[in-house]
């Protein structure tokens, strides 16, 4: 049997489900050194901003049980520099690409999305969920309006289909998707990492300058799982699904759960050929059970 | 995934780690061993010790939740390991001071070993501070032309810095600081190898970042070697 | 150097800051047989509503990476048959009783504690939190409004210190913690399970008939030690930290990002001594590091 | 703790695991195993396969992540082990068929040994029925009166339930039901062994609750062995 991996996000074919998350697997060339990245169906950036950011100082990365807990701090050379040398190196490569941009202001979310007008890029991925920035970011998404107004402006400024990635610290999650949706998102993709904490009793501090960080990895698949699901229950825009996908088990958990496209973040660190695996491993399950295409399955719970 | 043909306790909590296969690797540079397929999940950042033959040894220290398990493993088990990453110790010239501390001690057996054999190096004078007691000490002195250890002590104090032509350290914060800064007042150059928490190992997550007087580096790709004024000289 | 492990919690003094969590730990009877009980700080009880409930059909326990999903239901044998059968037995150990009531409507919580009046126990649990009945419970937590109302009525009837458990779904968890301040409370405790969920891929269905469960153990550690450091900076009534505990180390780090107690949930399966080894597990650290009282480090970050 | 002395594949991802120690317990209980100190969290329950002198033996298959951990087990390696726990089969009187689906065959071996052995037990007939492969196939007649195998077919088939004063059952749902009806027909008694999910393992946590005739039953403590009828006369 042949199966179709390839899914129709909105206008935008992807040639399969798995794309990179953002801030997991930089601008991809680590990880081309390593498989042919365009095998995979998108790689999301690193997270950008209109100005290059240094991002935070201390410990930067913890772990936890099945978890991590990262507080980078958006470190990015900036749009300008993400344009100038890192956009042409990913083009080689036969993959969807996704601009992930942050800001700590809405005229800096406006101002990135337009220098980006002009990028050969296939979407632009709107992070209002990083909890690792002391201003903006996560704060535009944790409630309906906030998330909204913004959307609004940068599908006004924005040439490209604009994604909006939620953060699981949203007052009311479903409703700030709603929101994005009217807003006239072309997408949404959840979840970022959950704000969380790690204390070292022997320094009797905490673990992160800026206390709180964010967890990602399979501890939160559970939660991430159950988000995704009310989300795609609540919208009719696409939903990319994110949160501890470590294998193509969980990837399908996703699908069936109903989102159209899937992230792999913290597992490219476990196994940096996460992504590789995770597409033949659908595919082999696919045929496995004679699933023709996921619109099959998509959705099922 | 590597077979381990021998792990033995060769100190106080201190661990000698054998595997098997065709390995790759230059001194200061390191493997990220992935201790078992599902937990813990990170991968964790150990130098290489030896690299002969198709055995590849690492030296290592209980320091956590993954290296007690580490320990737990016996030859005939599998671990993954992915590397060799980072720069390792750059090539030098003349007189060697080797300088490590605690388990910083690890990279620096190759390091001695490859420097003894190279034409260039007149001497490679070996000095390791140790907390609580020395290991494998018949071992250092074989790759060596002088060795020095100190137990308790600092071992800075021993280290004539102006002496040498090159200063390759790896140990405790303070300790490669103050080789820095004595290096720096005789026009000497200091290597330090530096630790930080990794995701990837591979430059991507940004996690291992580090400030330098050149801007950010990553440890785990720019690293974890640096020269010794990029990083404590800001 | 002799450590003193009690906490002043409010006006009640607990010889210990161990305390076994809600649903984990039955009436105490079956962990009786293990160890002797009374050294616990406390014990709260299952789960109580006002009649007995036969609790959630189909599979009530799965497990997730380094986290457990459970969809109980609130399983119960009611107010009566607890002060009838259960209280006599627990009154032989020397350890406070917190009796948890839940309910799915105002009433029920009202006519709950009331008929707990006369109850010999030292504090009321109010568990508004609990994600796994259809109706009610959760519903009050969700929203400072309905949590502090809620408070406040019980307030009026009972007799008893009355704490007020938490969710980690609350659209605001720290202004619902001081809507329960306002209202009266003598104590939060926090947090309940994360409303989450588990796909059975194999059958193409949600693993719980309701489909979402509520996840706990150290997976969700970080997060709820994240919740408690910003409640405990929030509110000056006392807290209880839970959630993930699983050994004295964990421990504390909850009493140093604030806590005066600790439950402990999932660690009760996983070692059914895990309460006596905490106990214990505390007070050679404290002896090691020269503590003599927990207000010292409590709250030190 | 306990220390594995055996731990062999006899089928396929079938494994018999034997520790060693002074264990107590009886037929149809079982033992909460605690794979590994951290992770999986939780133990498994697995139940009495043998128990001889200061050996206890586990029949077990590889079902997910917890067992194939446990696969992986060597001799010399430890495992936490809690119990017995649960009901066990009641006694009974008189000629007995002991039957079995797949894995459910597990507990039916220290059963008909204890059955064999008992003065008011005339005769032990043991049914296993397997999908694949018969596993163990030596061992079943010795501690039965007369042993009948099936592979792959429908092992109630071959029960003749009216000629026994008792049946003890362990296996599939669709097996343990068609037994208890045919049991009930006749007025024979069927003793059913069920799973469930368990948190606590003994009482505790309602992980377990199952509803029965006679309201909702904790299978870790008042069973796993129920009365057929409790369970599926519903
Ligand atoms: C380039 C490099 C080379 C190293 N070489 C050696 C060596 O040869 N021998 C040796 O004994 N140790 C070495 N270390 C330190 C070693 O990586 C840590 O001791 C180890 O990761 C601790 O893991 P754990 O699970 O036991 O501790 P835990 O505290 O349980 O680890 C939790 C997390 O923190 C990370 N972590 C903890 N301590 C450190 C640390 N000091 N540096 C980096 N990450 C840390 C772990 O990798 C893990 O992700 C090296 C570190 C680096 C960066
Ligand atoms: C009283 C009792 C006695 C048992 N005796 C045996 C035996 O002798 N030999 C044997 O091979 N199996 C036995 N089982 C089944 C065995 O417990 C499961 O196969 C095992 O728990 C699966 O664990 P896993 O980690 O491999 O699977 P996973 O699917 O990874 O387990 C995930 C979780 O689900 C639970 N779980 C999964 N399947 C079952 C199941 N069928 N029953 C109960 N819990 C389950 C696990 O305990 C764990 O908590 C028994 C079950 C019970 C309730
Ligand atoms: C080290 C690290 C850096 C991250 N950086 C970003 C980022 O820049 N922008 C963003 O939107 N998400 C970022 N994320 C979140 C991930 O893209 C993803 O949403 C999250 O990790 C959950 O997925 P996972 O469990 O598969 O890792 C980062 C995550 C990690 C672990
Ligand atoms: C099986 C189970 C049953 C529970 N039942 C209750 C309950 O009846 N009432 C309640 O307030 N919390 C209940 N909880 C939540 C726990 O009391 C605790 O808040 C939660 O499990 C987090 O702590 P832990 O990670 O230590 O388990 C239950 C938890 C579990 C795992
Ligand atoms: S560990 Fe990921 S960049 Fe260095
Ligand atoms: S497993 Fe906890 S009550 Fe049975």
């Amino acid at each position: 049997m042949t199966c179709d991996l390839s899914v129709k996000f909105n206008y935008l074919d992807f040639k399969n489900p798995v794309v990179a998350a953002s801030g997991t697997f930089g601008f991809g060339e680590e990880y081309s050194r390593i498989y042919d990245v365009g095998i995979l169906g998108g790689i999301c950036t690193k997270g950008l901003t209109l100005e290059p950011k240094e991002g935070n100082n201390g410990i930067r990365l913890w772990e936890t049980p099945m978890g991590v807990l990262n507080s980078i701090g958006m470190e990015n050379p900036g749009i300008e520099a993400f344009i100038k040398n890192e956009l042409p190196k990913m083009k080689k490569w036969d993959t969807r690409i996704i601009a992930n941009i942050g800001g700590a202001a809405e005229e800096e979310y406006i101002l990135a999305s337009e220098m980006l007008n002009n990028a050969d890029l296939d979407m632009i991925e709107l992070n209002i969920s990083c909890p690792n920035v002391r201003e903006g970011c996560m704060a535009f998404g944790m409630k309906e309006k906030s998330a909204g107004e913004l959307v609004e402006k940068i599908k006004h400024t924005s040439r490209h289909p604009v994604i909006v990635k939620l953060t699981p610290n949203a007052e009311n999650i479903v409703r700030v998707a709603e929101a994005c949706e009217a807003a006239g998102a072309d997408g949404i993709s959840l979840i970022n990492t959950v704000k969380a904490m790690a204390v070292d009793i022997k320094e009797r501090k905490a673990v992160f300058e800026n206390i709180y960080a964010g967890l990602s990895g399979p501890a939160i698949k559970p939660i991430a799982l159950r988000m995704v699901h009310e989300v795609c229950k609540a919208v009719s825009i696409p939903v990319i699904g994110i949160g501890g996908i470590m294998n193509w088990k969980d990837a399908m958990e996703f699908i069936m759960a109903g989102a159209h496209l899937i992230q792999i973040g913290t597992a490219n660190f476990v196994n940096p050929e996460a992504g590789k695996k995770i597409v033949s491993g659908m595919k082999d399950y696919m045929e496995k059970e004679g699933i023709k295409n996921l619109d099959e399955i998509r959705g099922i719970i | 995934m590597a077979l381990i043909t021998d792990n033995k306790k060769i100190g106080n909590g201190i661990y000698l780690l054998e595997v098997e296969g065709r390995f790759k690797g230059s001194p200061g540079q390191f493997y990220m061993i992935q201790v078992a397929e599902t937990y813990p999940l990170l991968s964790r950042p150990i130098s290489i010790f030896e690299l002969t033959g198709n055995k590849l040894k690492f030296l290592y220290r209980i320091a956590g939740e993954g290296t007690r398990l580490l320990s737990e493993k016996k030859g005939g088990e599998c671990i993954g390991l992915r590397g060799p990453y980072g720069n390792g110790y750059p090539s030098v010239k003349g007189k060697i001071a080797v300088v490590g501390g605690g388990m910083g001690a690890a990279p620096l057996y190759e390091t001695c070993k490859r420097l003894k054999e190279h034409p260039d190096i007149t001497a490679v004078d070996l000095y390791l501070g140790f907390s609580e007691e020395i290991i494998l000490k018949n071992e250092w002195e074989k790759v060596c032309s002088s060795f020095f250890y100190d137990i308790g002590g600092m071992i800075t104090k021993h280290v004539d810095v102006a002496d040498y032509d090159a200063v390759l350290a790896c140990g405790p914060d303070i300790m490669m600081k103050k080789l820095t800064e004595t290096g720096k007042k005789h026009g000497k150059k200091v290597y330090v190898s530096i630790e930080s928490r990794m995701g990837c190992g591979i430059g991507a997550c940004l996690s291992c970042s580090c400030k330098t007087a050149n801007g950010n580096k990553k440890v785990c790709k720019d690293g974890p070697v640096f020269l010794g004024v990029e990083i404590y000289d800001l």
